[in-house]
C-alpha cells in the first residue's frame, strides 16, 4: 500500500495556515457548514470586500485529505471575486492533491460548503445574518 | 513529521509483534540445516528428524497453555483456528443442536463465522456486552437454549483488552454440554492459561501475536468426546486430518520457541507493561475530553484504548505519525465505519472512531512512551484547535 | 546404513526443496529489519511498508505465471490453494451445475476434495488415465454434460512427474464454459506456464516446492467472470476477502524471492535435470524385473519413479539408507495400501508398492546420482537375494 | 516420528545370517509359507534331527520388521527341540524387536509359518512330502 498521503496533503495537515477565526473585520463576513453521517464537518468563512474574498478561513473535524483540500481551497481563492467560486472544481483537487479514489467522496464535502457559501456571498447585503 | 521522517514508534503489539531474536535463530538454523527443512510427512531419515523437530514444538505450545501435545493442532494463524473450531464444531455438531452463542465483540475473525453459520440455517444469539465491556453470566444463562451446542468468547479483547472470565464462562457451558471455544489470540503467551482448570474445549491461538512468527498458530482441540471440529479443508494426514497440509517446519519451530520463551518471560513483561501503560496514561489523561475504554482493572496491561472528543480518528492517526498504533476509524476506507467493539459498549460513533489502541510489547521503553505521550497531546491538540468552535465537547458518550 | 551413519543423500525434491540462501537471506532481512514484521493491514507507516513488500512479492508471484498481481491470492500453500479452488468453485457455482469432473491420479488434496463435494450431493465423475498415465482428451470430452461446472486435473503428477497437456484440457473446458482448476503444485516454478494463453481458471502452487518456504502458497483466480470462489474462512478484507488472516510478510516476501530466481534458472535446471535423471537411469535400468512409471517424453526430467518385481516396497526404503526418497508403499501405516496413482496407469499392487521416486533439485549433483545408484541396485539384489525362488518374477503388471 | 526400526531390527535386516536355503541335509525337512494380502510372503524351512531343530532358514518378501522377526526366531529356536515351537509368541518378538505398535499386525503373519511348521515337524514321517 503506497503512502495514501501526497507531499502536498502532509504539508497542508501539518501547517494549515488558513484554519481558524478571520483576522481582520470585512463590509461583508459569509460562513458556510457541511457535514456528513461519518461525522465530518467543514466550517468556511469569507471575508468580502469589494466582492473579493479579502480572506477565507475554514475550520474542521475532518479526514487529512479534507483538511488539506480546504486549506488548499482557501489558498487558491483568497484574493479572487466572489463569483470565481464557480470555478471550484473538487475534481481538480482530487488531482492536484492525489486523493486516492477511495477517499474522493470526502471532498464533496467541501463542495457542499463552497456552494453554500458561494451562495450566501451572491445574497444581497441586507440579508446578511451574523453567522 | 516534517524533514527527514525519524524513526517510527511501535505501539502496536496487539496487531503484531517483532520476531524475538532467538525464533528467528531457531528458524534459520532449521532453513539452513543441511535437512532440517524436510517434509515431516516423509518416511526417509531427513523427514523423520523434521518430524521429531515439529512434535518437539508441539510440546512446547502445549506446555504454553498446560495441555497435552496430542490437542494442539497447527493451522496458519488465529483465523483460520477460529473459522475451523466455529465453523468446524458447528457443522460436525449440527444434530445435537442448531443454535449458537456469541458476543458482539469478537473479532472479525468470529463474528464471520457466524454470519456464515446464519446463512447456512444456524441460529446465533448475538450477546452485548455490558458498558464495563464484560460479558454478565447471567444474561449468558439466560439466553442458553437445549439445543445451544457452541459458545465462542475471547479471553482478551483485541481493541480494549478487556478480559473475559472465561472460567466462569465455560463452567456455565460445560455444566450445559454446551461447547466453549475461546479465541486467545491476544492472550495466549501473555497471560496465565492452564487448560487443566478451565473448562476450555476449544481454543485458538497464533504466534505472531507473542513475538513468533506470522502465519503459523494453532487450535487446542481439548481431548473430550465431541470436541472434535470437521475439517475446513482436505487432503493428507497431517495434524490428525483435522488440518491437512505439509507443515511448515521452520514457522512451527519458531511457534515452539516463542511458546517457551512466553511462558519464562510473561509475568515480568506483564508487570512492566502495567507500569508503561499507567506512565503513558498519566501522560495524556489530563488532556479534556478523554475517554479510557475498558477500565483499568478489567484490561490486559499491555493495551491502553483512549478515545479523544471532538477530534477525526483518521486525522489524528496521521498527526501521531511516527507512531504506530491503531485507530478506531477505518482509515483509508470509503466505509468511514468506527469500531463496532466500542460502540457496542455504548460509546457514540464519533468516540468510536476517535479511538486509540497503544499496545505495549516485550521491547518497549520509557522512551517510547515518552514520545508517545509528546506526539499524542501534539496531535490533540493541532486537530482541536482547527475544529470549530463548539464540535470540542459535542461528542460525548 | 551401519556404523556411524552416513550422510542422507536427498533425492526428494518433489516432496520438498531446501530453502534457496537468497530465499532465506530476505526472509531474515525481514524479520530482523525494525519494522519489518508490522501487520500490512496496519494503516501506520511501518503496515504501509509490509503491505508494499507483499505487493511486491504479489508481482513476482504473477511474473512466474505470466499473471496479474490481482489475480494471485496467497494461502498456506497447494493443500489450501486446491481447497479453496474446488470446494470454493464448486459451492460457488452450484446453481450452474452440480456435475464435476476430475482424476483418479491427482493428488490427495484434490481427490479429497470431490470426496467432501460428493458427500455434499455433487456429482463426480472419475477419470482414469490411460496405461501412459495421460489423460485421453477424447475420454474427457465424453463425459462432460450440460451440468458440468468444474474440472480440475493437474500439471506434473507428483508421484511419476507425467505432464498433462494442460492448454489442450483448459480449451475443452472453455469452450463449454466449464471452470477448469490445474494444480501446479509440481510445476510451478519448474515449467514455464504462461496465464495469458493457457485457458485456465484457477491454478494452485506452492513456494516450498522450488525452493521457497514452507506454509506459503497461492491460488490464481483469473480475472474473469464467475472465477471467483466463495472462500473457506471468513474474518477480515485481505487477500480480496477470498483469504482474510494477517498475511504472513516474511513468508510472502521468500516466496516472492523463490519465484523470482526460478523463473530466471527455471531452464538450465530443467536441462540439467534431464541429463541427471538419464544418468541414474543408465545406472540402474538393468536391473531385471525392473518398470520405469511414466514414459521420458511425457514426464517432467526432474522425477524418475521405478519399481522392482519381487520387492517390499517398505524394505527398500529402509535398504535405501540414507538415500531420501519416496516411496509408493505406505510406510509405517497399518494400511499396507500402495500407490493409487500406479494402480489406476495399470500397475499391480505388488509392483505399486515397490515404486521408488527419486527426484532431483538446483543442488543435485552427480556424486549423489551415484550413490543413488550404488544404494538401489544394493537394495534391490539384497532383498531379491531373501526372497523365495519363485517370487522373484511373479510379480509383474 | 522416532525411528520406527529399533537398533536389532537394523542389525537383522542387514545381515540375516538364517536367510536362504538349508546348508547341509537331515533326515527331516519340513518347510511351511504364510503370505497376506498386503504381497508380504514368509517362507520358513527346518532341518531336523532327532526332533531337534538342527538348522532353520528363512525366506520373505516383507517389511524390515518381518524380515527381522524371522531371523529373530531362527536364531532363537536353532537347536532347540519341535515341541519347543509351542513356545513361540509373537509378543516377545514385539517386545525384543521394539515392533511399533502399527506393525505388530504383520508379525502374525510369522506365527501362522511358525504354526504351520510345527504341525508338519510334528507329523509322521512318511506323511513328510517335498516341500
Ligand atoms: C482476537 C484476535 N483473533 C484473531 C486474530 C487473527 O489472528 P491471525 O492474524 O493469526 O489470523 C487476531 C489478530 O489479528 C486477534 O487479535
Ligand atoms: C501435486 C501436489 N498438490 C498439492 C500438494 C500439497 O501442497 P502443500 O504441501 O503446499 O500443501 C503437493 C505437495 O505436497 C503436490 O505435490
Amino acid at each position: 500500500m503506497a503512502d495514501p498521503y501526497s507531499k502536498r496533503v502532509r504539508a497542508y495537515f501539518v501547517n494549515p495556515v488558513h484554519a481558524g477565526n478571520l483576522r481582520k473585520s470585512y463590509s461583508r463576513v459569509v460562513s458556510a457548514t457541511a457535514d456528513d453521517r461519518q461525522g465530518n464537518t467543514i466550517e468556511l468563512a469569507a471575508g468580502i470586500d469589494d466582492d473579493t474574498l479579502q480572506e477565507l478561513r475554514f475550520r474542521a473535524i475532518a479526514c487529512p485529505h479534507l483538511i488539506a483540500a480546504a486549506e488548499h481551497f482557501c489558498e487558491r481563492f483568497e484574493g479572487r471575486t466572489t463569483t470565481s467560486l464557480l470555478e471550484f472544481d473538487p475534481w481538480d483537487t482530487v488531482r492536484e492533491l492525489q486523493v486516492p479514489l477511495g477517499k474522493t467522496g470526502r471532498i464533496l464535502l467541501l463542495e457542499d460548503a463552497i456552494q453554500l457559501l458561494r451562495r450566501k456571498s451572491g445574497e444581497p447585503e441586507q440579508q446578511r445574518a451574523d453567522e | 513529521m516534517t524533514g527527514t521522517s525519524p524513526l517510527p514508534v511501535y505501539l502496536d503489539h496487539a496487531a503484531t509483534t517483532p520476531v524475538d531474536a532467538a525464533v528467528t535463530a531457531a528458524m534459520v538454523e532449521c532453513l539452513e540445516s543441511p535437512f532440517g527443512f524436510a517434509n515431516p510427512s516423509s518416511s526417509h531419515i531427513a523427514g523423520r528428524q523434521s518430524a521429531a523437530a515439529i512434535e518437539h514444538a508441539r510440546v512446547q505450545v502445549a506446555g504454553l497453555l498446560n495441555a497435552e501435545p496430542h490437542e494442539i493442532v497447527f493451522t496458519s494463524g488465529a483465523t483460520e483456528s477460529n473459522n475451523l473450531a466455529i465453523l468446524g464444531a458447528a457443522r460436525q455438531r449440527a444434530s445435537r443442536g442448531r443454535h449458537l452463542v456469541t458476543m458482539t465483540t469478537e473479532h472479525k475473525a468470529v463474528t464471520e463465522c457466524f454470519e456464515a453459520l446464519e446463512r447456512e440455517g444456524f441460529e446465533v444469539t448475538w450477546l452485548n456486552p455490558e458498558m464495563s465491556g464484560l460479558l454478565d453470566p447471567d444474561r449468558l444463562e439466560a439466553v442458553l437454549r437445549d439445543d445451544t451446542q457452541l459458545l465462542s468468547v475471547m479471553h482478551v479483547n483485541n481493541e480494549t483488552g478487556i478480559v473475559q472470565d472465561i472460567g466462569s464462562i465455560g463452567a456455565i457451558c460445560r455444566a450445559r454440554g454446551i461447547l466453549y471455544h475461546c479465541d486467545a489470540a491476544q492472550s495466549a503467551g501473555k497471560l496465565e492459561i492452564d487448560l487443566k482448570v478451565l473448562p476450555v474445549d476449544l481454543m485458538s491461538l497464533t504466534a505472531h501475536k507473542f513475538h513468533g512468527p506470522q502465519g503459523i498458530g494453532a487450535l487446542y482441540v481439548a481431548d473430550r468426546p465431541g470436541s472434535h471440529p470437521a475439517p475446513l479443508i482436505y487432503g493428507g494426514p497431517q495434524e490428525r486430518r483435522i488440518r491437512p497440509g505439509t507443515q511448515a517446519v521452520h514457522q512451527i519451530i519458531g511457534f515452539g520457541v516463542a511458546a517457551e520463551l512466553a511462558a519464562a518471560r510473561r509475568e515480568a513483561d506483564t508487570e512492566k507493561f502495567r507500569v508503561l501503560r499507567e506512565r503513558l496514561w498519566q501522560g495524556i489523561g489530563d488532556l479534556p475530553d478523554l475517554w479510557r475504554n475498558g477500565a483499568e482493572e478489567h484490561t490486559f496491561p499491555g493495551i491502553l484504548n483512549v478515545s479523544a472528543g471532538g477530534v477525526d480518528g483518521e486525522s489524528l492517526m496521521l498527526g501521531l505519525e511516527p507512531l504506530c498504533v491503531a485507530s478506531g476509524a477505518a482509515c483509508n476506507s470509503q466505509s468511514g465505519e468506527s469500531s463496532y467493539v466500542l460502540r457496542a459498549m455504548g460509546r457514540s460513533d464519533a468516540l468510536a472512531q476517535s479511538a486509540i489502541r497503544f499496545s505495549l510489547g516485550r521491547g518497549t521503553r520509557n522512551g517510547e512512551i515518552d514520545r508517545a505521550i509528546e506526539r499524542y497531546r501534539w496531535a490533540v491538540q493541532h486537530l482541536r484547535a482547527l475544529a470549530p468552535a463548539r464540535a470540542a465537547t459535542a461528542n460525548r458518550a
